[in-house]
């Protein structure tokens, strides 16, 4: 990953879009509206698509990929090497032919229409949350594919625009891909278009030295991303940049999905759970008779080990 | 994969296996291509032009040396303790490693150190050293990577003999005391060909196979036999280096966590707690230095203390304090991918390549019947049923952890 | 498994065999089959002695042939032989049932071996205990005791003997000590009641004398019949046991000694005269009808008898001048005085046999006739004298085997008298050496009498030498080499030390101190490299000593020692034993070792330093005898005339086989590993390596050869490392190297396509 | 390779250069703005994309406060080159502090920009041409071997063998001017320069835009508007590569322009029953791409492996390649697709003879690396790269510079005042003064022997 010279501004930019159609929908009957108010998908497509604009713009040789984050699905709305990379000349041409917009539009509307089928006024559980996890790891795959290529390669990163709030169930899946964007050097940005923070983007910007950010009004989102999330990890060495603001480390227990801020966990396997067992579910470890509750002796042990 | 690769394979690797044979004893400058001795499978064709290898083979060998190297699923001992024994004696002074034997197994040592703080998160390691068949506690069982690293840095000169028997006896000491749920073990980096002990070595081999000790040795000139019958009895792993880089596998091999043996720990609940990291920038009193401090530490969510680092003890109330990462980190030993199956190019039906023509993963394009433009191999997971390229395969499995396709389908 | 060659159905007890093995069984089968003899050799730790055991055993169960009589060199191998034996047997059992695979084997020693009485086994050297044995069995001491409480006897031999015919022993496999307890329980003498079961037995394992001296061989040589097969195993030593077992050498002493017993016999006989004269009369008629009536003698009582005599002698009227008592200690007399005359000579002389009785003749007036009765003769008296403490008659016995010798061979044979020995030439030490030069004088009568003979070892290359040499011709000689699933050992040629100056042990170069050095050089290097046990061998004691000492001047042993614990073979048998396990418990626990040893000595001969006991084996030098010594003169000459062997092809040869049984100690099995530097630029040239058994040739890379230290020391690093890595033990496919039961069925059926 | 950015940067200098009037007048097309941007540093480009939609003037202060304190100077340097390309414009307001806006034709066709996302300068010819268009693969091909016999014309210079394709006339004229083969006296051929030598040794993308510019510049000699020129390579720049565009809609001046970039490879040119089109190639694309500061990804993938025995197998099927090896190369075979051969010194100081620099070579042959070599660092083993240099250091050893002695000073005082001018004015090159001798560079000798003479009544030299 060295292999580029330093004055490189030439990125590769992942781009994780927000397609939860429960969460966008949920917008327009107003109803336990979980996405910011009067901002619809349309307006937040457009911005986007702004921002893809002004990466090609900054420099013909970025490249861009858009991944779908849908409810049910994940799915490669865009791919701006595509053309070159496929061999057949003529599908090259068909796709040179249409804009970038026109491209993607046409590719969200089949991946919409598959996650409508999922009646979006009685979105279940599941789907209120984005399978963040699965464009994650797509987005890692791609990204792998790029740093095999020829060198040099450009820069990759991954830039998450997530509205829907954190997937308990997604924990482990979304830690992994963390740890192995850590270990590839890719830094993970992320944009939080709903209401809540995301305790696992913190994690992710924080472990990954990405930039975390909550636009406080997103009907300028494109302010946003072309003042901060544009910048190319050259320049970040060079600008002022939104920083950190606190990172919530709370773990999501095994037993019941909910984040905790103090638990238990087995001395095996590390599951974490919200309050005392006998058994490990995980690896059925049969627990001794904790000596736990007395922490002081804890420590004092501690002490005479060191 | 099809029958009639099975036929051909193994002898495949035979020729794989005694080409690397003779890689050991080439020239040095040779040792460069004794790994990929690419030209042997290169062919000519009638223009006399050089053809391509074959990727296909090489990809399914990759993946059996893989699917070999990892066994089932098994209980691990995640929460380790322990001390990584440097023989400094006059053998390490050696320079068949470069730039010493020393220098090696220092530079093994700190790659190791880090790795595994990076898998055990919650374990704890020590060093030791033998110099003048003295064995010498470098630094405490302790979480501190740099703390270690500077340690040895700082000890780096050899001389005398070696001594096995003392250099276990002083781990073992350590090692006693320490929480049962908790995983003994010594790794032993041994440069020296012999052990001049002060008493009988293999009453303290008993006392560690008593004391659930597991001891493993890294040999660096040569299988010595007191080494590997402490192996065999303790249940370790005994291996010997060949060259700098292979000594690094070996070495990296023991971070991540063993297999947990049944009785060597008791498994148990341990308290802990999951601190918030404060915004960057804002002042508070730290309570492990007792002083203010400006910028991002943690907040022990039981007592409200600030504490400067993790993972750590709150010094107030005692509750172990771990960023949820820490732990995050060793759970894909629980839940691993499923290995991706190879489907046969030939056998697939046209009709599915159309819907999977590109790697679900990565979307590079996947070997079909059709076209000879793509070589390789094809895979399917075996729970989403989505197709993956080899590389991708590689990358999923060893680094990633997650199944892209799994991870995009509601669970 | 139990597996077809060629029609046999063959047991053998373990679930893989080596192809290696399975090739040796074919031939052995084939010779068995052929009733001739056959020479094969294969490398050691390959398991020969199961794949002998299984085969043979597996034939007599088909075919019906005789017993199979197992020749080992020391007691340990016959112990280990007899284990395998227990095994197969076991699995045979289970395979066929008991009452098929029903046998008997067992193993025969010296009484010393074997004896359970109480004082008698305590006893420290075999004759004193053979002696000791005779005092209590000899009948007539028996029939003294019947009426004469007070005459001790031996109960077990008394036990024994009132069992008589039935006292036998149940099928099965028995050692020594099984022997030994099974007798204690009986209350039976062990050693008697074996050498009466021989006769019974499948099996018998003993030691190559048994059948090769004279003075033993009487024992069996009439009770085994012809259809039996005779295994040498370990025989690559062979021609030298011949040679020794007819062999006699006198000295001064022996002289002396041969007066005194002869005065004694006198005396005894003037007792006998005032006593009982007929005894002696009868003795006379005996004689006069011929030795061959002597047979009539209770069993324990012919405890000698020599099967080098042709028959027609035995059946033969003893000479009248040797008749009487009298007149034969007189006739000795004679002899001895005569033997004194020449030993007084200044100078060294050397003649044939007949040239010596001519003299003799011409001298003494003592005729080649009578010379050849002596020794059965002097038996004879000795039994009529009741003289029981035979050990006190050696003397005069080694007299009577020279007589005898002399007498009856006029080739093969060198007279040499020397009044000094060459090393220490002011010292006045006359040896009178009645040498065989012919090792195949004491085999013939092996060959002739047994339908099948195997001669088997480790190292009998060149192979084609020893038929030569024994002079007989197999139908089968075959060298096998050994499949390995890696190169696991690693012999080198070692010719320069790391200053590039040659090293060797020539006589020319072996006192050079720049030699010495570069020798110690070398061994410093390697314990410094090589973990656990290091063995070198030396071409004999006093160059041993010399460069230990000179080491230990230049300091070298002491930087030795900082590595490894250094260890010593000496001459004294309990020193080197102890010295060896304690070496032993050093390589255990991890301090290392390295034990000095000599070629052509005990240690070379029977000690393995196998696994992590010797991963290295350094030898120092190329071990040729001595030449200058008179007899090897004789012999060489002799060689070259009667089988047209050429002097240097026969020194090196044995040389080389010596050096290759040290280096072999070193591997003993497929899972081990081990190095062999052969330290002497000698080694490099052609005429030398080509001497080398086959399965360390294959190995002996080019890059293996003219090292010098420095470079062996940087293979020998690659190679320890190389040999730690992991592998696994059943190569596939093409190199395979363990055969399961199904494979071998798919190879026999491949072998009936073709048929 | 530092001529590479040299050429780059002097082509916007070039841009820089032109009067405000016609600046702006570029700045009417889009494709012009997009490439000016595209070759601003990256800060630059942040900066642009910032302002982009602002309308009011931004104070220079708040645009400061946007870059790390310590990361200063890289801010300046952006400034400075937004002003000189007068993307930026300083706002006259009449408060005192500078404050900034962005050129509001450039601003408004950046916007557009933004919101159609670019698209393509002019509309390619309907599908129907399609099936008689050349694919991709093909293309690349063409202009891979325009471009090498391009190259091949000047290596064939170097070394006296019939050149294979016939001398264009155009191309011969810009290299002269480039200064990459000498000017023909008389009969003899031109042969190839140092700088030409170097040339060869550029990636691509430099070669071309070497030759463009001195294409450019000698445009106004033959009469041409240089700024319509350049907006119109620039615009090919931004035409989708394999798409056939009509030859006869372009003007006059275009057309032939075309037509002396079809030599380049640089397009391909077909003709139907009626109407000419031309098809941009990979090369063309550059065009807009070479002017910004990355070098870029190689087009092609590399062929050389080099040993740290020096041996150098280049698994090449072009001429050209094995040409610019022979460089500084001793070939010893070929095989059909196989050029072995080995760096020795006779080679290497042959090429130093020739003007190429240890760091052209060593650039060349990791920028040429074979994917397998790639892969281990270095990718050059460090034995060659260091032996070459040091071949190189030797023979830089002794350094020639005309000069005079001086000599023979009447005084101490005398010396050491001119001693201590020389050293002034920088002409000592070098001095004893204990035998009171100096010596001072030639080009300087008037002023020291004015010097001198003012020094001291009667001044020996020689």
């Amino acid at each position: 990953m060295d292999a580029l010279n330093a004055t490189d501004d030439i990125s590769q930019v992942v781009i994780l879009l927000e397609a939860n159609p429960y969460f966008w929908g949920g917008r327009s009957n107003g109803a336990h509206s979980t996405g910011p108010a009067n901002f619809t998908f349309d307006r937040f497509l457009e911005h986007v698509l702004l921002f893809i604009n002004s990466l090609h713009l900054l420099n013909q040789a970025n490249r861009i990929v858009v991944i779908a984050t849908g409810a049910t699905s994940c799915a490669y709305l865009y791919d701006s090497n595509a053309a070159e990379l496929s061999e057949n000349a003529r599908t090259a041409r068909v796709s040179k032919k249409l804009s970038v917009v026109e491209k993607i539009t046409q590719k969200l509307e089949d991946f919409m229409s598959k996650e409508a089928v999922y009646d979006l006024n009685q979105g279940t559980e599941d789907n209120r949350y984005s399978l963040l996890s699965g464009s994650l790891s797509m987005a890692l795959c791609y990204i792998q594919r790029i740093l095999r290529g020829p060198s040099p390669h450009p820069l990759p990163r991954i830039l998450c625009l997530q509205g829907t709030p954190d997937a308990p169930p997604q924990y482990i899946a979304v830690m992994n891909a963390i740890f192995s964007a850590q270990r590839s050097l890719v830094p993970i940005d992320a944009c939080i278009v709903g209401n809540h923070h995301s305790a696992f983007l913190q994690q992710a910007t924080h472990i990954t030295g990405g930039i975390y950010m909550k636009p406080p009004a997103p009907e300028g989102l494109f302010e946003y991303l072309s003042m901060v999330f544009a910048t190319d990890l050259y320049s970040r060495k060079f600008l002022q940049l939104p920083r950190a603001s606190g990172v919530d480390f709370r773990a999501s227990c095994f037993c019941h999905k909910k984040s905790i801020d103090m638990g238990f966990v087995c001395s095996v396997c590390l599951s974490i759970f919200c309050k005392g067992q006998r058994t490990c579910t995980t690896c059925n470890a049969i627990f001794a008779p904790s000596k736990q509750p007395n922490p002081a002796a804890a420590a004092a042990q501690k002490r005479k080990v060191s | 994969m099809g029958p009639e690769e099975d036929g051909t394979n193994p002898m495949d690797e035979d020729g794989d296996g005694d080409a690397e044979e003779q890689g050991r004893d080439m020239e040095a400058w040779e040792k460069a291509y004794a790994e990929d001795r690419s030209w042997e499978a290169l062919t000519e064709d009638a223009s006399g032009l050089l053809l391509a290898v074959d990727v296909t083979q090489q990809q399914r060998q990759h993946r059996r040396r893989f699917a070999a190297s990892k066994g089932p699923r098994i209980q691990r001992g995640i929460i380790r303790y322990v001390f990584v024994v440097c023989d400094f004696s006059r053998a390490a002074a050696e320079a068949d490693f470069k730039p010493s034997r020393m220098g090696a197994v220092a530079n093994c040592v700190e790659a190791f150190v880090r790795e595994f703080f990076d898998q055990n998160p919650l374990s704890h390691l020590g060093l030791i050293t033998i110099r003048n068949g003295v064995a010498r506690r470098l630094t405490d069982l302790s979480g501190s990577p740099e703390a270690h690293i500077r340690a040895l840095r700082a000890n780096l000169e050899c001389s005398g003999d070696a001594s096995i028997q003392n250099a276990i006896d002083l781990a073992r000491g350590y090692l006693s005391s320490i929480p049962s749920y908790g995983h003994r073990e010594v790794v032993i980096l041994y440069s020296a060909l012999s052990t001049c002990d002060p008493g009988d070595i293999m009453d303290s081999i008993a006392e560690c196979k008593k004391a659930n000790i597991r001891c493993s040795v890294v040999g660096l000139s040569a299988e010595i036999y007191i080494c590997k019958t402490l192996c065999d009895k303790t249940g370790g792993v005994y291996s010997v280096a060949i060259s700098e880089s292979h000594l690094k596998e070996l070495v990296l091999e023991h971070a991540p966590p063993p297999p947990a043996v049944a009785e060597s720990a008791v498994a148990s609940l341990v308290r802990m707690g999951f601190p918030q990291r404060g915004a960057e920038g804002t002042v508070a009193l730290c309570a492990c230095h007792r002083e203010v401090k400006l910028g991002g530490g943690y907040t022990c969510p039981r007592c409200k203390a600030r504490v400067c680092e993790l993972p750590t003890e709150c010094h107030i109330c005692g509750l172990t304090l771990v960023s949820s990462p820490h732990l995050a980190r060793s759970y894909h030993h629980l839940f691993p991918v499923p290995g991706f199956e190879e489907v046969s190019v030939q056998l697939q039906s046209m009709g599915k390549f159309d819907v999977l023509r590109l790697c679900y993963g990565c979307q590079q394009e996947l070997p079909t019947a059709g076209s000879k433009a793509i070589a390789g191999v094809r895979l399917e997971c075996p729970r989403c049923k989505q197709h993956f390229c080899f590389d991708c395969d590689v990358y999923i499995h060893e680094s990633l952890h997650n199944c892209p396709g799994c991870e995009s389908l509601v669970k | 498994m139990k597996f077809k060659i060629e029609g046999l159905t063959v047991y053998f007890p373990y679930e893989f065999i080596y192809p290696e093995q399975y090739q040796y069984m074919v031939e052995l089968k084939r010779a068995l089959d052929a009733k001739g003899h056959c020479l094969l050799e294969m490398p050691t730790g390959t398991g020969k002695t199961i794949t002998l055991l299984s085969l043979i055993t597996s034939y007599q169960l088909a075919n019906p042939v005789g017993k199979l009589v197992y020749c080992t060199r020391t007691v340990h191998e016959m112990e280990k032989v007899l284990d395998e034996l227990r095994r197969l047997h076991a699995y045979q059992e289970k395979e066929i049932g008991k009452e098929a695979a029903k046998i008997l084997a067992l193993g025969l020693s010296s009484r010393k071996n074997m004896c359970v009485h109480p004082e008698i086994s305590g006893e420290g050297s075999r004759e004193s205990v053979d002696a000791g044995c005779r005092k209590l069995t000899a009948s007539w001491v028996r029939i003294a005791a019947v009426d004469n409480p007070n005459i001790k006897t031996c109960d077990f031999f008394e036990n024994y003997e009132k069992k008589g015919a039935d006292a036998l022993l149940p099928p099965g496999v028995y050692t020594l000590h099984d022997m030994r307890s099974f007798g204690r329980e009986k209350g039976w003498c062990p050693y008697f009641l074996a050498r009466h079961m021989i006769q019974f037995a499948n099996v018998v394992v003993y030691n190559y004398q048994y059948l090769l001296d004279p003075k033993v061989s009487g024992i069996i040589s009439r009770e085994m019949e012809k259809e039996c097969i005779v295994v040498f195993d370990e025989a690559h030593n062979i021609d030298n046991v011949c040679i020794e077992a007819l062999s006699v050498n006198i000295r001064q002493q022996t002289l002396e000694g041969a007066t005194r017993n002869l005065g004694k016999i006198s005396q005894v006989i003037e007792k006998f005269k005032a006593t009982d004269a007929n005894r002696l009369r009868e003795e006379y008629n005996r004689l006069v009808e011929g030795l061959a009536q002597r047979g009539n003698l209770p069993v324990a009582d012919n405890w000698l008898a020599n099967p080098v005599l042709p028959d027609d002698i035995l059946r033969e009227a003893v000479p009248g001048n040797i008749r009487r008592a009298e007149h034969f200690v007189a006739f000795l007399k004679r002899l001895v005085q005569y033997i004194k005359g020449r030993l007084l000579t200044e100078v060294v002389e050397s003649e044939g046999p007949l040239s010596f009785l001519n003299s003799l003749n011409k001298e003494c007036s003592i005729d080649q006739k009578a010379l050849k009765f002596c020794y059965d003769r002097l038996q004879s008296l000795l039994t009529t004298l009741e003289i029981t403490d035979t050990d006190e008659f050696l003397y005069i016995q080694s007299i009577c085997d020279f007589a005898t010798l002399v007498g009856t061979y006029q080739r093969g044979f060198a007279i040499i008298i020397e009044p000094y020995d060459d090393r220490m030439p002011n010292i006045p030490d006359p040896v009178l050496q009645l040498s065989c030069l012919d090792a195949s004088l004491a085999i013939r009568p092996v060959f002739e009498r047994f339908q099948s003979v195997v001669i088997t070892s480790g190292t009998l290359s060149p192979i084609d030498l020893y038929p030569r040499l024994l002079n007989f011709n197999p139908v089968i000689f075959k060298s096998f080499t050994m499949t390995l699933t890696r190169d696991c050992l690693c012999p080198m040629i070692l010719t320069r030390g790391s200053d590039q100056l040659p090293v060797s042990t020539k006589f020319d170069m072996r006192s050079d101190p720049g030699v010495v050095r570069n020798y110690g050089r070398l061994l410093l290097e390697m314990v410094a490299a090589v973990p656990d046990g290091v063995v070198c061998f030396f071409v004999s004691y006093s160059y041993m000593d010399g460069i230990i000492n000179s080491w230990n001047e230049m300091g070298i042993l002491q930087e030795v020692m900082q590595h490894k614990l250094v260890f010593i073979e000496t001459q004294d048998v309990v020193e080197t034993t102890l010295a060896l396990d304690n070496y032993r418990r050093a390589c255990d626990c991890g301090r290392g070792a390295v034990f000095f040893s000599v070629a052509r000595g005990k240690v070379a001969e029977g000690i393995d330093f196998d696994r992590h006991y010797g991963r290295l084996v350094i030898m120092y030098g190329i071990p040729f005898q001595y030449t200058l010594s008179r007899i090897l003169r004789a012999r060489l000459e002799y060689l070259r005339e009667t089988f047209q062997i050429k002097e240097g092809d026969f020194l090196t040869f044995d040389a080389v086989r010596q050096a290759a049984q040290c280096v072999g100690r070193v591997i003993r099995s497929k899972a081990d590993y081990g190095m062999m530097i052969f330290a002497d630029k000698r080694y490099n040239r052609h005429d030398k390596r080509s001497k080398l058994p086959g399965w360390i040739q294959t190995h002996l890379r080019d890059a293996h050869l003219n090292l010098s230290t420095d470079m062996s020391l940087h293979i020998a690093r690659e190679f320890l490392r190389k040999m730690a890595q992991p592998y696994d033990k059943k190569g596939q496919g093409t190199n395979a190297t363990l055969l399961s039961q199904a494979d071998l069925e798919k190879m026999e059926q491949m072998e009936n396509m073709q048929a | 390779m530092p001529n590479v950015r040299v050429v780059s940067r002097n082509f916007m200098e070039m841009v820089a250069a032109l009067p405000a009037a016609k600046l702006d007048e570029l700045y009417g097309s889009p494709w012009t703005c997009q490439a000016v941007v595209r070759s601003l540093p990256p800060l630059a480009k942040q900066y642009v994309l910032r302002l982009l939609f602002v309308e009011a003037a931004v104070s220079s202060k708040s645009i400061q406060d946007w870059a790390l304190p310590d990361a200063l100077n890289k801010h300046k340097v952006a400034i400075d080159k937004l002003e000189q390309l007068r993307v930026l414009i300083e706002a006259t307001e009449r408060r005192k502090e500078v404050s900034y806006k962005l050129n509001p034709r450039l601003q408004k066709q950046l916007q557009d920009v933004l919101k159609t996302g670019g698209g393509v300068p002019r509309e390619s010819l309907p599908a129907s041409f399609a099936a008689r268009v050349p694919s991709l693969v093909d293309l690349e091909n063409y202009a891979m071997k325009q471009w090498e016999a391009v190259l091949l014309q000047l290596v064939s210079s170097a070394f006296a063998e019939a050149s294979t394709v016939p001398m264009n006339s155009t191309l011969t004229a810009t290299f002269q001017r480039a200064g990459l083969i000498t000017t023909p006296k008389g009969k003899e051929p031109p042969k190839i320069t140092d700088a030409g030598f170097q040339f060869l040794l550029m990636d691509t993308n430099s070669q071309l835009w070497q030759i463009v510019r001195e294409y450019v510049a000698s445009a106004e000699d033959r009469g041409m508007d240089s700024a319509e020129l350049i907006s119109f390579l620039l615009e090919l720049g931004f035409l989708n590569i394999g798409e056939p565009y009509n030859l006869n809609t372009l003007s006059p001046m275009q057309q032939n322009v075309i037509k002396e970039l079809a030599a380049l490879g640089v397009l391909q040119i077909q003709s139907g029953t009626k109407d000419r089109w031309f098809i941009p190639t990979k090369l063309a694309s550059n065009l807009s791409a070479s002017i910004s500061e990355t070098s870029g990804v190689q087009p092609g993938e590399g062929f050389v492996v080099v040993e740290t025995n020096f041996r150098i197998y280049a698994y090449t099927t072009s001429k050209l390649q094995a040409e610019i090896l022979r460089l500084f190369v001793r070939l010893e075979y070929q095989l059909p697709n196989l050029v072995v051969g080995s760096l020795t010194k006779e080679s290497v100081s042959t090429a130093f003879a020739s003007g190429i620099s240890s760091d052209e070579m060593i650039s060349f042959l990791s920028k040429h690396a074979h994917p397998h070599a790639a892969k281990k660092t270095p990718v050059v083993p460090e034995t060659v790269t260091d032996q070459i240099r040091l071949w190189e250091n030797d023979r830089n050893r002794v350094q020639m510079s005309p000069a005079y002695m001086y000599k023979e000073f009447p005084t101490v005082e005398t010396f050491e005042a001119v001693d201590n001018y020389a050293r002034d004015i920088g002409a000592l090159l070098w001095d004893e003064p204990s035998t009171q001798r100096l010596v001072g560079k030639a080009e300087r000798h008037e002023e020291m022997r004015n010097f001198i003479r003012r020094q001291s009544s009667a001044p020996q030299r020689r």
